[in-house]
């Protein structure tokens, strides 16, 4: 029983010590927006250059004199790609740091522990990465998404098809909500414009052999391959495929592939690859607005941060800048008022035009932008427009 | 003075809501409600029994899912799944208890990882039933009604807290009878030497058995609870980290007392979020990781029974 | 006729550690087991406790067979063993040593327990008062606070002599109940050994002490290399040249 | 049958490796009695130091390689001398907590110092595959299982032939015996822990090449050396390069013919297998009971 005092003592010194610090003093004059993505653990890299890019968004606004007269402050968070961190994060930015926005939170995982919180508190978030449908189908109506879900990806691709020359298709993609959702996404539209599937195969995300799966595409005679994972292991599968031989036509989708870091990593494995990307850093003057584009990508360098992470981080860049768009166009640094203007909105983003159209069930839908969609090829170790894209 | 102590804390308890007004630190109350009931369930295996079971997240996700997937797929009441997951997960704790209970140190340890590891895959697999890596999302609020009789929500923080507070009262109630009883004499016993407690007439494998099913049944208890409160269940839940957070509350805490999980699992829920607090995203985890190394380091029982051991020594400096 | 090995036989490796051996232990009595160090006089208490399998041979206790019952099933049949090595629950406090002996005399069920019914608490006080009358017995009750394990070793093995009393035996085994205990303390556990033999129950003990086996068995056994070289009241054996060649290192 | 052939190298090339990784951990497991959790960060460890010494210092490939073992040896060794050495006689759950400690302290140290963003190590070794019929293999996993035997059959004869590897051996037998017969248990405590971490960051130095390096491949890798202790029995030394081996070959053919999303599933299949029908490990002796 003397342990049921401790515990007693203890408990109450932590709620009292730990938790009651007043809360209201923080400063009110900057307008905070908060970032939930996963700087640790197995997907690090990509949140980082994500914080990254929201970090370039932040200080050019601010250079510009902010919003309705005030700085920008990014509160940004660890989700360490667990949904629970994720969900922990939202409701301390929201209560705590009493955010009226949130950008994030990169894994469809981690967003939809997420949408409840919003709901809960009545918050927005621009959703900048994730791709599971069922984050604009649920009916949360703060929920707002710059990136394109599977099926949207999937729907772009479908127009170079015939460029590609997809006749059998196999698909090797990482065992998480995204790599499950694009293969069922780009079979989909693969089997409507009569192609075949053969082998669909998964990996663990943090799996670093996948010989096992690429001895086991090797056999099945099609002719190109749908990737879907992380750049990492989109090198990995690549230098794989190289070492056996595998000899296919390859498509990475998701357009994080990052296809410099890929040259760079894999080398002449990486040769005649195609990959999905939304956004260009080659060709800055090819996106729907080249100047900024540019700017983006010479302020990134400038920064030294990793050119491969210019596929990334631009989403860190547009999302903070629709947020900080709906701010200004509602007047006013409110959640609701945020929520209703983020409907209004309409801007160019590094990526092209920024614009929410309903999805899910009517009376509570979720916003839906449609972002730009592109191909590159790398040819003769570089990164290249391929002529269907160019002819566009 | 000791009814004194535990009353002081019931009130300070009940009353978290009005005086803890930021439902920020509701929620983290209401996560170290949820760890405290796991890092009780865990308790009972490592602390009495002494097998260290590294497999525990699975029967946490084990709750969750069956609550989720309950509530989603057949329309079950919440209570209806909660009393389902204490079930299910109770019956795996059984069956797992059973095969892996014929060994005993590192082989156990190595076995229950591998069955948390089929789990979790199976969770990722298993499209059909579990949705995979997709997750379960729009799990209902908590909300227990009887038609046109009463209707009782948990939808709102505070509500949920008292949910939380009362299970995990409950949880602590069972743990300290059971410990307090022969069959808590029984895990001690077989704990500290087997080869007596056999020789005395206690049964190994049953005693650890009835073990295992408790505490996995109290596991499935708090991921239903986790379920309905996070409304999204993916298979992260089953992940390892789970565990070792179950394992750092124990152990740090004072494995083997029954204050020593409680204390671990608070401190060890409140820390995470005082480091967001106190520092950046970049040196969060570094310092957990480190801060974990020392208190191990400098109280190696744990805390509660190294508070023990100083106040004891202070109670003999005094007349 | 209380305990009967037929033909027991135990190999390590290849090398017979008990070779068809087969004795009697008689109701009521105080049997000693002796002999040279490695002569399998321990090995044959833990296939009697079952503890180990024998490799042939039978162990038949009041008629019924024994072989193949795990040890708590014969601790259920009221044959409780010490260990040669000091054996308690260290980290216990003495009281509660002698409480998890108690274990086969309690009957609460889990729900009973969980709930914690008023049966529960009476059938606790019960055996707390007598855990108390057993250490009172073999004299532990001035230490019943302490944690077993920082008893001095004496009184760590009169304890587990408390433990196994408590198990309420009917047979009781006795692996080097004085081993380590000077004089004086041998005198008192020779003392406690009658009167628990008064009490009705059946002592079996393995002991190098040939004082104390002498001045309390009934009846001795000796054991050579594996096997039975003679046995008989303590005067016939002591007279056995066989036994003596034995001890005098005639290997 | 191809298909069978190749996967049979992979998984060959592979469980070089894994036994790599798993006798380190054994020994560590053996000797010691440490469930170590930080040993996948002693891999991630050697790895990263392969990457200072090649793309910082610019040495040579295989200087690199050795001074990635050196790093491991000499962190491990100071780690065994920091935070376990002052915990000996703590229950085995304590130590494993310092270790978990140390794993996910190491983990975001790299996090902090490198970034997240993996890198890629530059080898000598010529891209295109060697062929031999209808298999191929690259060059560089030649070379890194040649370099895994190397390895091993270096530590066998460590242990089998030396003074100080029949001092290891005694104290795994029984460490008590062994520090009545003169043998120093401290000394042995610190070189088991030195060795296995050099054996995790050699292993590490030598996949950081063939995969990339990041601050978490240490995890899997952790995983796997615990599947290969289970399959080969606690401390036992030709029991975990043979486990290696069987699991990177059992791992690729599960997923060649069952189902990739299953890969590692077979591992944990495998550990569940052999616990229950021989809870001693596959290769272990019959125990005596008593």
């Amino acid at each position: 029983m003397r342990h049921t005092r401790i515990a007693g003592i203890l408990l109450s010194a932590i709620l009292v010590g730990g938790l009651a610090v007043p809360a209201g003093w923080a400063q009110q004059d900057p307008v905070k927006i908060g970032v939930i993505q996963p700087l640790s653990g197995p997907v690090a890299a990509s949140g980082n250059y994500v914080r990254m890019g929201t970090e370039i968004a932040r200080d050019w606004i601010n250079a510009r004199g902010g919003v309705l007269g005030r700085q920008i402050q990014l509160v940004i968070e660890d989700n360490k790609s667990d949904p629970k961190e994720a969900a922990s994060a939202a409701e301390k930015l929201i209560v705590r740091d009493k955010v009226p926005a949130i950008m994030g939170a990169w894994g469809s995982s981690m967003t939809l522990a997420v949408m409840p919180k919003l709901e809960e508190y009545g918050v927005p978030m621009v959703v900048e990465t994730s791709s599971a449908a069922s984050i604009t189908k649920k009916g949360n109506p703060w929920v707002f998404r710059i990136s394109p879900p599977s099926e949207m990806e999937a729907l772009g691709l479908g127009k170079y098809l015939g460029d590609l020359g997809v006749k059998r298709a196999d698909f090797l993609a990482v065992n998480t909500d995204w790599g499950r959702g694009a293969v069922a996404a780009f079979g989909d539209i693969l089997k409507k414009r009569g192609a075949n599937v053969g082998a669909v195969e998964f990996m663990e995300q943090a799996a670093t052999d996948m010989s096992a799966q690429i001895t086991k595409i090797r056999g099945t005679g099609g002719d190109t391959l749908f990737l879907t994972t992380s750049v990492e292991q989109i090198t990995l599968v690549l230098k794989q495929g190289q070492e056996q031989r595998l000899g296919r036509k390859i498509v990475t989708t998701g357009g994080s592939s990052s296809p410099d870091q890929l040259v760079r990593q894999a080398g002449a494995a990486a040769e005649g690859t195609y990959h999905i990307l939304f956004f260009l850093p080659w060709f800055p003057e090819a996106m729907p607005d080249g100047k900024l584009a540019k700017a983006f990508v010479d302020e990134w360098t400038k920064r030294g941060h990793p050119f491969a992470g210019l596929t990334e981080g631009f989403r860190g860049h547009d999302g903070i800048l629709t947020i900080v768009e709906a701010i200004r166009t509602a007047g006013k640094a409110e959640a609701k008022a945020i929520q209703a203007a983020l409907w209004k909105v309409s801007l160019m983003g590094v990526n092209g035009p920024i614009k929410f159209a309903k999805d899910g069930p009517p009376g509570k839908e979720s916003g839906q932008s449609q972002p730009s969609i592109f191909v590159v090829q790398i040819k003769g170790g570089k990164v290249t427009l391929p002529a269907f894209m160019a002819k566009k | 003075m000791r009814r004194v102590g535990l009353g002081v804390l019931g009130a300070l308890l009940l009353a978290a809501p009005f005086w803890v007004w930021n439902p920020y630190y509701v929620h983290i109350l209401i996560m170290a409600g949820i760890f405290t009931i796991l890092a009780l369930s865990l308790n009972l295996l490592l602390g009495y029994t002494g097998q260290l079971s590294l497999g525990h997240a699975a029967f946490f996700g084990i709750g969750a899912y069956t609550s989720a997937l309950l509530a989603l797929r057949l329309d079950w009441p919440a209570w209806a799944g909660f009393v389902a997951a204490v079930l299910v997960a109770g019956l795996a704790g059984y069956g797992v208890g059973k095969v892996s209970l014929k060994l005993r140190g590192a082989y156990f340890v190595l076995v229950t990882i591998s069955f948390a590891g089929v789990i979790y895959l199976v969770s990722v697999n298993w499209m059909e039933l579990t949705n995979g890596p997709l997750g379960l999302p729009g799990v209902p609020p908590f909300e227990v009604a009887v038609a046109g009789l009463f209707e009782l929500s948990f939808r709102s923080k505070p509500a949920f807290y008292y949910l939380v507070l009362g299970v995990a009262a409950l949880a602590y109630l069972v743990c300290r009878r059971l410990v307090s009883s022969r069959i808590g004499r029984a895990f001690i016993a077989l704990r500290e030497n087997e080869a007596l407690a056999e020789s005395v007439g206690i049964d190994g494998t049953r005693y650890l058995v009835l073990a295992a099913v408790v505490s996995a049944a109290m596991a499935g208890a708090a991921g239903s609870l986790y379920a309905h409160y996070t409304r999204f269940v993916s298979p992260e839940v089953f992940l390892f980290t789970y565990t070792v957070t179950m394992v750092i509350m124990v152990v740090a805490g004072g494995k083997g007392t029954l204050a020593g999980p409680v204390v671990g699992a608070v401190l060890f829920t409140v820390l995470p979020e005082a480091l967001r607090e106190v520092t950046s995203w970049q040196w969060q985890m570094l310092l957990y990781g480190v801060l974990l190394i020392l208190t191990v380091f400098f109280l190696p029982k744990g805390v509660v029974p190294a508070l023990e051991t100083w106040l004891r020594e202070r109670r003999a400096i005094r007349p | 006729m209380s305990l009967r090995v037929e033909e027991m036989a135990v190999h390590f490796g290849g090398v017979a550690a008990l070779a068809d051996v087969s004795f009697e232990v008689e109701a009521g009595r105080i049997t000693s087991m002796i002999g040279p160090n490695g002569a399998g006089k321990t090995t044959a208490f833990n296939v009697i406790t079952g503890f180990l399998r024998p490799l042939r041979g039978r162990v038949l206790y009041e008629g019924d067979p024994l072989t193949g019952l795990k040890p708590f099933q014969i601790a259920e049949r009221g044959i409780v063993r010490t260990f040669q090595k000091t054996n308690v629950f260290p980290q216990t406090a003495v009281l509660d040593n002698v409480m998890i002996g108690l274990h086969l005399r309690e009957r609460a069920g889990l729900a009973a327990i969980l709930l914690r019914r008023r049966r529960v608490r009476e059938e606790e006080a019960t055996l707390a008062a007598l855990a108390e009358e057993i250490l009172a017995f073999v004299g532990l009750a001035h230490r019943r606070r302490e944690p077993a394990g920082a008893l001095p070793f004496g009184e760590q093995r009169l304890l587990e002599l408390a433990i196994a009393l408590a198990a309420r035996p009917r047979l009781l085994l006795l692996d080097e109940p004085a081993s380590g205990m000077n004089p004086a303390e041998k005198t008192a556990v020779m003392g406690l050994i009658r009167r628990i033999r008064e009490q009705g129950v059946t002592v079996f003990l393995v002991e190098h002490d040939m004082r104390l086996v002498m001045g309390i068995s009934d009846r001795v056994i000796v054991l050579h290399l594996g096997r039975v070289i003679a046995q008989g009241a303590p005067g016939e054996v002591q007279s056995d040249p066989q036994v003596i060649s034995a001890y005098l290192g005639g290997r | 049958m191809e298909e069978f052939l190749q996967h049979i190298l992979n998984g060959l090339i592979l469980g070089g490796t894994y036994a790599l990784l798993g006798i380190g951990l054994t020994l560590i497991f053996g000797i010691m009695n440490v469930v170590n959790f930080a040993h996948g960060e002693f891999y991630t460890l050697g790895a990263y130091t392969t990457f200072l010494f090649l793309a910082l210092l610019e040495t040579n490939f295989f200087l690199a390689l050795l001074g990635a073992v050196a790093s491991g040896i000499l962190l491990g060794a100071i780690c065994e001398r920091l935070l376990l050495r002052p915990l000996l006689g703590e229950s085995i759950d304590t130590t494993m907590l310092v270790m978990i400690g140390v794993w996910i302290a190491m983990q975001n140290a790299e996090l902090t110092l490198w970034g997240g963003v993996a890198k890629s190590i530059d080898h000598p070794f010529p891209q295109p595959p060697l062929t031999l019929g209808p298999l191929s293999v690259a060059p560089l996993r030649l070379f890194v299982l040649g370099a895994a035997v190397l390895l091993i059959a270096g530590s066998h004869l460590l242990i089998h032939r030396t003074r100080l590897g029949r001092a290891m051996r005694a104290t795994f037998q029984d460490r008590e015996t062994a520090a009545l017969m003169g043998v120093d248990i401290h000394r042995i405590h610190t070189v088991t822990f030195a060795f296995g971490s050099g054996l995790a960051a050699g292993a590490g130095a030598l996949l950081g090449p063939v995969f990339v390096v990041y601050p978490a491949m240490g995890d899997p890798a952790a995983l796997k050396a615990f599947v290969v202790v289970i399959l080969g029995g606690l401390g036992n030394f030709a029991g975990a390069t043979l486990g290696g081996l069987i699991l990177g070959i059992a791992e690729e053919l599960g997923a060649g013919y069952i189902s990739s999303g299953y890969r590692d599933a077979v591992g944990f299949a495998i550990i569940i297998l052999v616990l229950l029908l021989r809870p001693s490990g596959l290769f272990a002796r019959a125990e005596r009971v008593g």
